[in-house]
């Protein structure tokens, strides 16, 4: 797989393209240790992901919790530094970069996160957190054209100018929202990677930043990078939608296709379990329920990583080989290997009974300990 | 209010005395203790050539009946007591006390350390086998069973009654070599004793040792049935290790024991008015305010040293801080010890004439490093903090200026003093026995001392004059130059300050008859009786 | 958890080491010590600078530290020099651990056996003039210096209440097994000695018990709050548990974590407070020299004495810590 | 007669410094025998608050609850502590969101599970394990044996919440109130609990009260239907009714505002303007009356009363004629 | 008409207003409770007391004036009299300007070791926090060491270890001991406020390293570290009359500290309890005025306090 990636790298940047990543991998170290901490294991949480984004299109991303979503988000922008691939941005290899140009070029790359109080400094008002990116990239020219900036940045997320003085706390969620996206157009990025942007706001509230995302990406051709765990969400504002289990990536089509066509089992499983709030769909719809639970990334199931639950799983190969993300329709990439089958009807679904998730003891870093560990650490009131 | 009990020989046969103690005996040696606790303990199982009158300090026969010397003081004759016995049943002679000679002179090793014999280094000098440091002890022969012979390399004032300190107790020749006694070694910053020093003390006195209870802080002796002289009364003598006063006070009030040193001042009125026996002792110390020439010029002249002794009210600080019986001192020793000068004036709190002398020497705006302790209480100083607030208000009130240092008494105080750090300090001694040498002798006798008395011409003198009135083998001759040089310390040289003398307190029940409070708190518990 | 052990037990020994090495060098090179304290007021320039070459105290320290570490492997760190002139530290400490083991075991009884109730029931009375008036109360308790507490149990006190205000001292003299004077009195039947050892160990624990009680009330009181906002009580509330039940198993089971915790770290408060509470009276103890050595400059005893609580403190935490796993099913796996 | 009657339920928060604040204002529903009602709304709209009052858990002090709840004829509000314990699990069951913080991490499952056997059923503990056992293997907890002696933070989330589901059916209540049962869980997660629950409650008839934000939820689930808004029921309709037509402003704007994964990508989606906390901080008219496109004046002085309008229950002075599906389109 | 116009203008001005900060809501719950006031009220009487202390003293702590009625041999010492309401100590020196003077001292003692401890803890626990890896890894076993002895234990040691005991080695015994605790909790903020979204934020914005931890991390760590300095101004008037008690504290008492008052007067205190009772009550009830405020505040800045 990795060289597949490898040799297709050159023909795949084409103009188009702004942000290709290449066979990612983060593997966060479980440590254990007597007196020195020894790696024991590894959390896969990205496990080889190859993805393509075009300029001024959204990709989303899609998945369930745990998957490796916002892990690769911040892989990408190297808030994690990957343990493997690189990211080529706009013909650089961003994931090369150091220091200084490492900084520089952040500016384009920017980030959008799922809950908008954490992520604005409460001890900033909105003028600072937007003047900060200016400044760091000596956009800030005067008082007078960044006042003006501003204005035009508050203007855009639809917040009143009056907004600048006041502190992130004197905001509703969504209002607060639009503060971070806000930060983020400042410093004139190209791509915006977007964490759960609608996720922590109120349903009523999600479809005012859904419909200012695309507002903005019309207005600034952006390119966005949306992730998310509502599949509607993403199939709402996304062109091509990637389908994540386990680290690693499933399925990648334009979003009509996806849902019109599913070919991953999963993404079928995943369609499926989506409520619609219209009783008369939801009385006629099948449901393909998955068994059991999705495995810890700490102990990733060999093969095809969704074997476990598959309920088109065969005999040979699922369990040995990991399928490699291949394009079966123009423009619709499946990892399975068994995707034609499944789609001509030659293959059947059949009963899983539910394998237990073993934690490996203590391995997952998911398990908070409570209690101190130590004395010392007790000691913090 | 001081009951002196004098009523020996009254009193109840058995029972037991309970004592409190302040700290656990080190050892049971003598030879090797240096400390008051383990005296008391020791000096219940010991006696030695001679001893001290009860309640003086005055020498008187013990072991020895009567003792003689040549003219030149050089060679001494001892008659010793017969029928004596040590506890392990040996008998006491000739022989054995010159085996007990023999062996302190002959101490070897780690025991020839300063903190081990430090009794004798103080008081005889060197070793057999140290050349470079000479000792004052030459040899010991038994003439015959009851006749020793000591002769010494000089004369000194001193002897013999340095052999009534417990130190210079005489132990069982048998047992000393039995309990390896003088096995001394040292281990990291210390020192470890032998099991005679430990477990077996063997003496000649009234009492026997009995145990040394570690578990219960008790030290129990026994009396000695097969005694010499009058028997103990006491069934038991027992020591209880109380380190806290408060915890002394409150038990010797619950009754848990009968009596203990060193009763704080301010406690001796309640303690009387609850019915204890509060056994005044003669004020055998003298406090002082040490002068150190050496750091400000200033101080080498003899009217700013005047100056300061004029401007501290000691007569005031004598009344307001010191225990009742205290006496302002007009000289370096109390008027009880051969020497004492009656003839010096009492220097009386003159402020004014202060503030002139200090003008005269040109010494205005004077600023001296005042030293005191913390971490101590003395018999001379029960409060140190208090003593030494009433003296810096004075001297700042003469227009002095301080810069104060206070430092634990072990933990830097001493050095400094010794290392000349401070320019005025808080000091004082206890006397050991009756003879001018143990006082003005020990502060005044090198150049080299705490005073710094060197920096002055006079300094040299002094102590050549100190030298050799020590010499001096006759009596009268003696007293008379102790006498000239105390006058002429406290007229034309003030080498410091003496402050007062103040009495140390013992403090018993009611019914604890027969021991006599002494100036050297030699108190022996064999004549006394409880009940 | 055995590696989690060993792995304490290796910091442990690496903390003493470096602590011991700390301690000795700046004892060392402070004026005064064992020659002072040997010497006394009657020492001469030459005594002095002979004791010191004799003791070998004028070689650098870290040779002085390297034999110190040989004679302190066997078990002698010197020799006490002001808490009990002549007794060798490492006796010193064993003879008086016993006693501050068991004041600080009866302190600590006491802190808990009225501190957790009284913490519970302060947190199920939320705001209630009880709850304000013990949590102001716990607040006092550890805003009184602990020696004046002791000065007060022990001159108000012990007359009202006709205790003995002397800690230990005095206590009765007996045969002595164990040197816990409690325990003794049981194992060889000497009945009064047991009930004198309880008579004196009252007052003390109770001024030693003020800190560790407060700190118990208030964070059982915290806990316990916390516990009766989590979800799974209520989840037992509609169970339709009865209080009892819902207490015990529910409630009292999980407030205990932090609490488990807050008495290991207690351990600290009573080894300091025992300096202080075996001070005021006269509690033979491994407090009271601590304070006699402070006082008297005794560095032998005070560096054994330090390294030692270093080392009880940090193994009863390491217990406390292991004992956690005993409740704490999460913390098992490791 | 309806297993349980809520009339008029208003729970009143009095907070030390500050002015009481209304969670529930006057809610009133029916839920029959055997029926699954749902109670939707946005995050912090009462309807915990409406769950944990029917069931009694509420707080003691500095929470006023008045109105009535009628179980099976018992007036739920008026009995003692120790009565209602007894119903509680037993006639009643429920179901909380959050399944780790829910059950109790220092106590096996099986513990957890058959304490309520213990209690309710009077069962040994011995029986009381056996039966948790099956009950475990009823909710589809494989190796349901093993799992007895495990503790919540061993199992996943599903797991977990299906354990919370034996312990609220160990004695089968009559009725069964679930809150948010799978707002913690993924989809493919959510859509087996979701299964599993309708199982359940057909299996053995228990009523269901399903609290949840989520419209696609009850739209699959549910009989009948209550929207909350601010802590008052304003619109109460069977399932297709309510979906087909929304008159209430805002449940027409919320249906208008969620992406809907069956719709054709590019339809725009059209928000309900500011946000939750935009209420009208007076007792006189209409919460939603700040966000409402519809409002009059009126709805600013006035609260609109529950009425029966069309077949259905509403509060609106001007409810969204129904077969006008454009709402005036919002400013962002 | 006009009445609902100006309630959709006021709705509109509300609902900009919405949400309320966690400082905003804390001071606003702090203000209503009685604890807290009682505490800040302690507090600022103290602090103002101690600021005009040498005005208020009618004498001079230090000058002996009434020693002619100090005469230890009976345990007498200057009873209350005109010009001298609470009498002598046991130097015959005014008790009453000792008193107030020692308010100041105390107050010097508190804030002084509060401030060392709080400058240390600052420095390590931004070490530890803002740079990470070997660096937090040494700093962090400094500060396991440090905290392996019981803290007033350490604080006696380290005040044992001055050759000269002064008021200046009371503040550092009693600051040192609190540089682990400060360090500890900076850090443990400093750590959490790193895997913070801002602080990812400002990162991905480009922002300069060190303009995150100065203008970001660290003041937003802060809010727990000033709670914990008012709790710690209370402990260190307590301990330092623990060390005063031991012997170990500032020897000179000419312009005395409070705990150096009620460690000094062992001795007499079965016979004039009142030398010890004065300084302990005025003690005990300054460390509660902090403590009170430092628990309220702590209380009413917690998260989880917020409904
Ligand atoms: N710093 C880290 N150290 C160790 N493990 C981590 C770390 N960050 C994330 N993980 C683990 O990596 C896996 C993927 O996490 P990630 O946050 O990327 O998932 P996600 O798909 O974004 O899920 P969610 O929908 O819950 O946000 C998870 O199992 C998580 O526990
Ligand atoms: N114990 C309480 N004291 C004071 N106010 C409370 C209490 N419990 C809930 N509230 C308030 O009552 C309101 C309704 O809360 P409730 O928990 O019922 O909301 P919800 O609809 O369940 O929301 P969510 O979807 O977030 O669970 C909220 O504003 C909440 O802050
Ligand atoms: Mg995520
Ligand atoms: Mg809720």
């Amino acid at each position: 797989m990795t060289e597949l990636s490898a040799s297709s790298a050159g023909t795949r940047t084409s103009a188009e393209t702004l942000v290709s990543v290449e066979d990612m991998k983060v593997h966060f170290p479980i440590k254990r240790g007597v007196l020195l901490d020894r790696t024991v294991g590894y959390v896969y949480a990205v496990d080889g992901v190859d993805l393509e984004i075009k300029r001024g299109e959204t990709y989303g991303l899609v998945g369930e919790s745990g998957c490796g979503k916002s892990t690769l988000g911040r892989a990408m922008l190297r808030l994690t530094e990957p343990t493997n691939g690189r990211m080529i941005f706009d013909g650089t290899d961003f994931s090369s970069l150091k220091g200084e140009e490492l900084r520089t070029t952040r500016r384009r790359i920017q980030m959008v996160f799922q809950d908008p109080l954490s992520s604005l400094d409460p001890r900033q008002s909105v003028e600072s957190i937007l003047v900060e990116g200016l400044r760091a990239h000596g956009m800030d020219k005067g008082k007078e054209s960044t006042g003006k900036r501003l204005r035009e940045l508050l203007a855009a997320v639809g917040l009143p100018a009056k907004s600048l003085r006041k502190y992130p706390h004197e905001f509703s969620g969504g209002q607060r929202q639009r503060i971070g996206i806000a930060r983020a157009l400042a410093v004139e990025p190209d791509l915006i990677v977007a964490d759960e942007p609608v996720s922590a706001l109120d349903v009523s509230v999600q479809a005012q930043v859904v419909n200012l995302l695309q507002e903005l990406q019309d207005q600034f051709g952006l390119t966005f990078l949306v992730i998310a765990h509502d599949l509607a969400v993403v199939k709402h504002i996304s062109d091509r939608v990637g389908v994540m289990y386990l680290g690693g990536l499933v399925e990648e089509a334009t979003a009509d296709d996806l849902y019109a066509e599913p070919l991953h089992p999963y993404t079928r499983a995943l369609l499926s379990a989506v409520p619609v709030p219209d009783p008369q769909v939801e009385d006629r719809r099948e449901r393909i329920l998955l068994a059991g639970d999705l495995p810890s990334p700490a102990n990733p199931p060999s093969g095809c990583r969704f074997h476990t639950r598959c309920p088109w799983r065969q005999q040979t190969k699922c369990d040995t080989d990991r399928p490699v993300l291949r394009e079966i329709k123009p423009g619709h990439k499946v990892a399975c290997h068994w995707a034609e089958d499944i789609e001509a009807g030659k293959i059947k679904p059949h009963e899983v009974a539910p394998i237990l998730v073993e934690e490996m003891d203590g391995m997952s870093p998911d398990i908070p300990l409570v209690g101190p560990a130590s004395v010392t650490e007790a000691l913090n009131p | 209010t001081s009951e002196r009990g004098s009523d020996t020989g009254s009193g109840k046969v058995g029972g037991t005395f309970t004592f409190g103690a302040a700290g656990a005996p080190k050892l049971f040696d003598p030879f090797y203790a240096t400390d008051g606790e383990t005296f008391r303990v020791s000096r219940q199982m010991y006696e030695g050539l001679v001893g001290f009158k009860p309640g003086t300090a005055e020498v008187e026969p013990a072991l020895a009946t009567k003792w003689e010397s040549t003219p030149d003081g050089k060679t001494w004759t001892f008659t010793l007591k017969e029928g004596v016995k040590f506890h392990d049943g040996t008998p006491f002679n000739a022989e054995a006390t010159c085996v007990n000679f023999n062996r302190w002179y002959n101490q070897k090793g780690a025991a020839q350390s300063d903190a081990v014999s430090q009794y004798w280094l103080d008081n005889f000098g060197g070793f057999a086998d140290t050349p470079d440091k000479p000792s004052l002890y030459k040899s010991c022969t038994a003439k015959d069973a009851k006749t020793a012979v000591v002769e010494l390399t000089g004369a000194t004032s001193q002897f013999p009654s340095v052999l009534g300190f417990t130190s210079f107790s005489i132990s069982s020749p048998e047992a000393l070599k039995k309990y390896d006694a003088d096995n001394v070694v040292q281990a990291g910053d210390s020192f470890t004793y032998p099991a005679y020093a430990n477990e077996h003390p063997t003496g000649t006195g009234p009492f026997k040792f009995g145990k040394f209870d570690k578990a219960n802080n008790v030290v129990e002796l026994v009396r000695n049935d097969d005694y010499h002289g009058d028997k103990a009364k006491l069934d038991k003598v027992v020591f209880r290790i109380i380190p806290d006063e408060t915890a002394r006070k409150q038990a010797l009030e619950a009754g848990d024991i009968d009596g203990y040193d060193l009763p704080n001042a301010a406690d001796w009125k309640g303690l009387q008015d609850k019915g204890f026996n509060v056994a005044i002792r003669p004020a055998f110390n003298v406090m002082y305010l040490g002068i150190n020439q050496k750091n400000n010029p200033k101080l080498q002249d003899l009217k700013v040293r005047q100056a300061i002794m004029s401007a501290i009210n000691r007569e005031q600080l004598v009344k307001s801080q010191l225990p009742e019986g205290a006496k302002v001192a007009t000289q370096f020793m109390p008027d009880t010890i051969n020497g004492f000068n009656k003839s010096v004036p009492e220097v009386k709190y003159d402020l004014e004439k202060a503030k002139s002398l200090l003008k005269e020497a040109g010494a205005e705006g004077l600023t001296l490093k005042f030293y005191w302790p913390t971490e101590v209480t003395r018999p001379y100083m029960p409060s140190p903090k208090d003593i030494y607030g009433a003296i810096a208000g004075d001297l700042e009130k003469a227009g002095i200026k301080l810069d104060t240092v206070s430092k634990p008494w072990n933990g830097g105080y001493l050095t400094d003093v010794d290392n000349g750090v401070p320019d005025l300090f808080l000091l004082g001694w206890t006397g050991d026995n009756g003879t001018a040498q143990n006082w003005i002798g020990t502060f005044f006798g090198r150049t080299d001392n705490r005073f710094n008395t060197g920096a002055s011409a006079w300094g040299k003198s002094l102590a050549d004059a100190l030298a050799a009135a020590n010499s001096e083998p006759d009596e009268a001759k003696r007293t008379q130059m102790y006498s000239d040089l105390n006058k002429k310390i406290m007229e034309e040289y003030l080498p410091a300050i003496p402050v007062s003398h103040s009495p140390p307190a013992l403090v018993l029940k009611k019914d604890i008859k027969g021991i006599v409070p002494s100036p050297l708190t030699d108190e022996k518990f064999g004549p006394a009786s409880k009940g | 958890m055995l590696r989690y052990t060993i792995r304490r037990l290796i910091q442990l020994v690496g903390v003493v080491l470096v602590l011991s090495l700390l301690l000795f060098a700046w004892l060392r090179s402070l004026p005064g010590g064992p020659v002072s304290a040997l010497l006394g007021e009657r020492a001469t320039p030459e005594s002095r600078a002979a004791l010191t070459k004799q003791l070998g105290l004028d070689q650098p320290i870290l040779i002085q530290y390297f034999k110190f570490l040989g004679r302190a492997l066997s078990g002698d760190f010197g020799v006490s020099n002001g808490v009990q002139p002549g007794d060798s530290a490492m006796e010193i400490f064993l003879q008086r651990f016993p006693a501050t083991v068991e004041l600080s075991v009866f302190a600590l009884v006491i802190a808990i056996v009225f501190g957790i109730p009284l913490g519970y029931l302060a947190a199920k009375r939320r705001g209630t003039w009880f709850d304000n008036s013990s949590v102001i109360g716990s607040l006092v308790g550890v805003a009184i210096p602990v020696f004046f507490l002791a000065y007060v149990l022990k001159d108000v006190f012990s007359k009202a209440l006709g205790l003995p205000s002397t800690g230990r001292q005095d206590a009765i003299e007996a045969t002595r097994v164990t040197g816990f004077f409690t325990l003794d009195g049981i194992l060889t039947g000497e009945w009064d000695a047991t009930f004198n050892a309880l008579e004196h160990l009252i007052l003390p624990a109770l001024a030693l018990s003020s800190i560790p009680f407060a700190v118990i009330f208030r964070i059982t009181r915290a806990a316990v709050l916390d516990v009766l906002d989590e979800d799974f009580v209520r989840t037992a509330e509609s169970k339709g548990l009865t209080a009892q039940v819902i207490r015990r198993r529910h409630v009292l089971r999980n407030a205990m974590l932090p609490v488990v915790t807050t008495v290991g770290l207690q351990t600290g408060a009573l080894l300091s407070g025992a300096v202080l509470t075996e001070k005021v009276f006269g509690f033979a103890g491994v407090g009271e020299a601590l304070a006699l050595g402070f006082e008297r400059r005794d560095y032998p005893v005070l560096l054994l004495l330090i390294i030692m609580a270093t080392i009880v403190y940090v193994l009863v935490n390491l217990l406390v810590d292991l004992s956690y796993a005993l409740i704490d099913p999460r913390i098992r796996a490791r | 007669m309806a297993l349980l009657e809520v009339r008029d339920l208003t729970v009143v928060f009095e907070r030390k410094g500050e002015d009481p604040f209304r969670a529930v204002d006057g809610v009133s529903f029916d839920v029959e025998p055997g029926q699954t009602v749902g109670l939707v709304g946005e995050s912090g709209c009462g309807k915990s608050v409406t769950s944990l009052a029917i069931m009694g858990l509420l707080p003691k002090r500095g929470a006023r609850v008045t109105g009535s709840v009628v179980y099976d004829g018992t007036e739920l509000l008026k009995l003692s502590d120790r009565e209602m314990r007894d119903r509680r699990g037993r006639d009643l069951g429920m179901v909380f969101q959050d399944p780790l913080s829910s059950l109790n991490p220092v106590i096996p499952i099986g513990v957890q599970v058959s304490e309520v056997l213990e209690r309710h059923r009077g069962m040994s503990r011995k029986e009381a394990m056996s039966e948790a056992k099956d009950l475990l293997d009823k909710v589809g907890i494989p190796d349901p044996n093993r799992r007895l002696t495990e503790y919540p933070h061993q199992l996943s989330g599903g797991m977990r919440q299906r354990a919370l589901i034996a312990i609220a059916l160990a004695c089968r209540p009559k009725l069964l109130i679930a809150d948010e049962p799978t707002t913690a869980l993924d989809v493919t997660i959510q859509a087996q609990i979701l299964a599993l629950m309708k199982e359940l409650v057909q299996d053995l008839g228990t009523a269901l009260v399903m609290i949840t934000h989520d419209l696609g939820v009850v739209a699959g689930l549910c009989d009948e239907v209550n929207v909350l808004y601010a802590g008052k029921v304003v619109e109460k309709a069977m399932r297709h009714e309510l979906f087909a037509r929304p008159r209430h402003p805002y449940t027409h704007g919320l249906l208008a505002s969620i992406p809907r994964l069956d719709a054709p990508r590019g339809e725009k989606l059209t928000p309900i303007k500011g946000s939750v906390s935009d209420n009208i901080p007076w007792a006189q008219g209409c919460a939603f009356a700040p966000r409402c496109p519809n409002a009059l004046d009126l709805c600013f002085s006035e609260t609109p009363a529950e009425e029966d309008q069309l077949g259905r229950l509403l509060r609106c002075h001007n409810p969204v004629v129904p077969g006008t599906p454009a709402v005036e389109e919002v400013p962002v | 008409m006009a009445l609902g116009v100006t309630k959709k203008e006021k709705i509109d001005d509300l609902a900009e207003s919405a949400g309320v900060s966690l400082a905003a809501s804390a001071w606003k719950r702090l203000r209503r409770s009685p604890v807290f006031l009682i505490g800040a009220g302690i507090t600022a009487v103290f602090v103002v007391l101690s600021i005009l202390s040498p005005w208020l003293a009618p004498h001079d702590p230090g000058d002996p004036m009434l020693i002619t009625q100090v005469i230890k041999a009976r345990n007498e010492i200057p009873a209350p009299q005109p010009g001298h309401p609470l009498g002598g100590d046991l130097q015959g020196r005014d008790f009453l300007s000792r008193m107030l003077v020692g308010s100041q001292q105390t107050l010097i003692v508190g804030v002084g070791a509060t401030l060392i401890g709080l400058t240390g803890g600052l420095i390590l626990g931004t070490l530890a926090g803002a740079i990470g890896g070997w660096v937090d890894s040494v700093v962090m076993r400094l500060v396991d060491v440090m905290l392996s002895l019981p803290a007033l234990l350490l604080a006696f040691s380290i005040a044992a270890m001055f050759a000269r005991p002064s008021q200046f080695s009371v503040i550092i015994a009693i600051s040192i001991v609190q540089i682990p605790v400060f360090a500890r909790l900076l850090r443990g903020s400093m750590l959490a406020q790193r895997g913070s979204d801002h602080v990812l934020a400002a990162t991905s914005l480009g922002v300069k390293r060190g303009a995150i931890i100065f203008r970001h991390m660290l003041p937003n760590s802060l809010g727990p570290v000033i709670v914990q300095s008012t709790l710690v101004l209370a402990t260190a008037i307590i301990e330092a009359a623990a060390l005063s008690f031991l012997g170990l504290g500032n020897p000179n008492d000419r312009v005395p500290e409070w705990g150096q008052m009620l460690g000094d007067v062992q001795k007499v205190f079965d016979t004039h309890p009142h030398l010890a009772v004065w300084p302990a009550v005025c003690i005990i009830i300054v460390a509660l005025g902090f403590t009170l405020m430092g628990e309220t505040l702590r209380e009413a800045l917690d998260p989880k306090n917020r409904r």
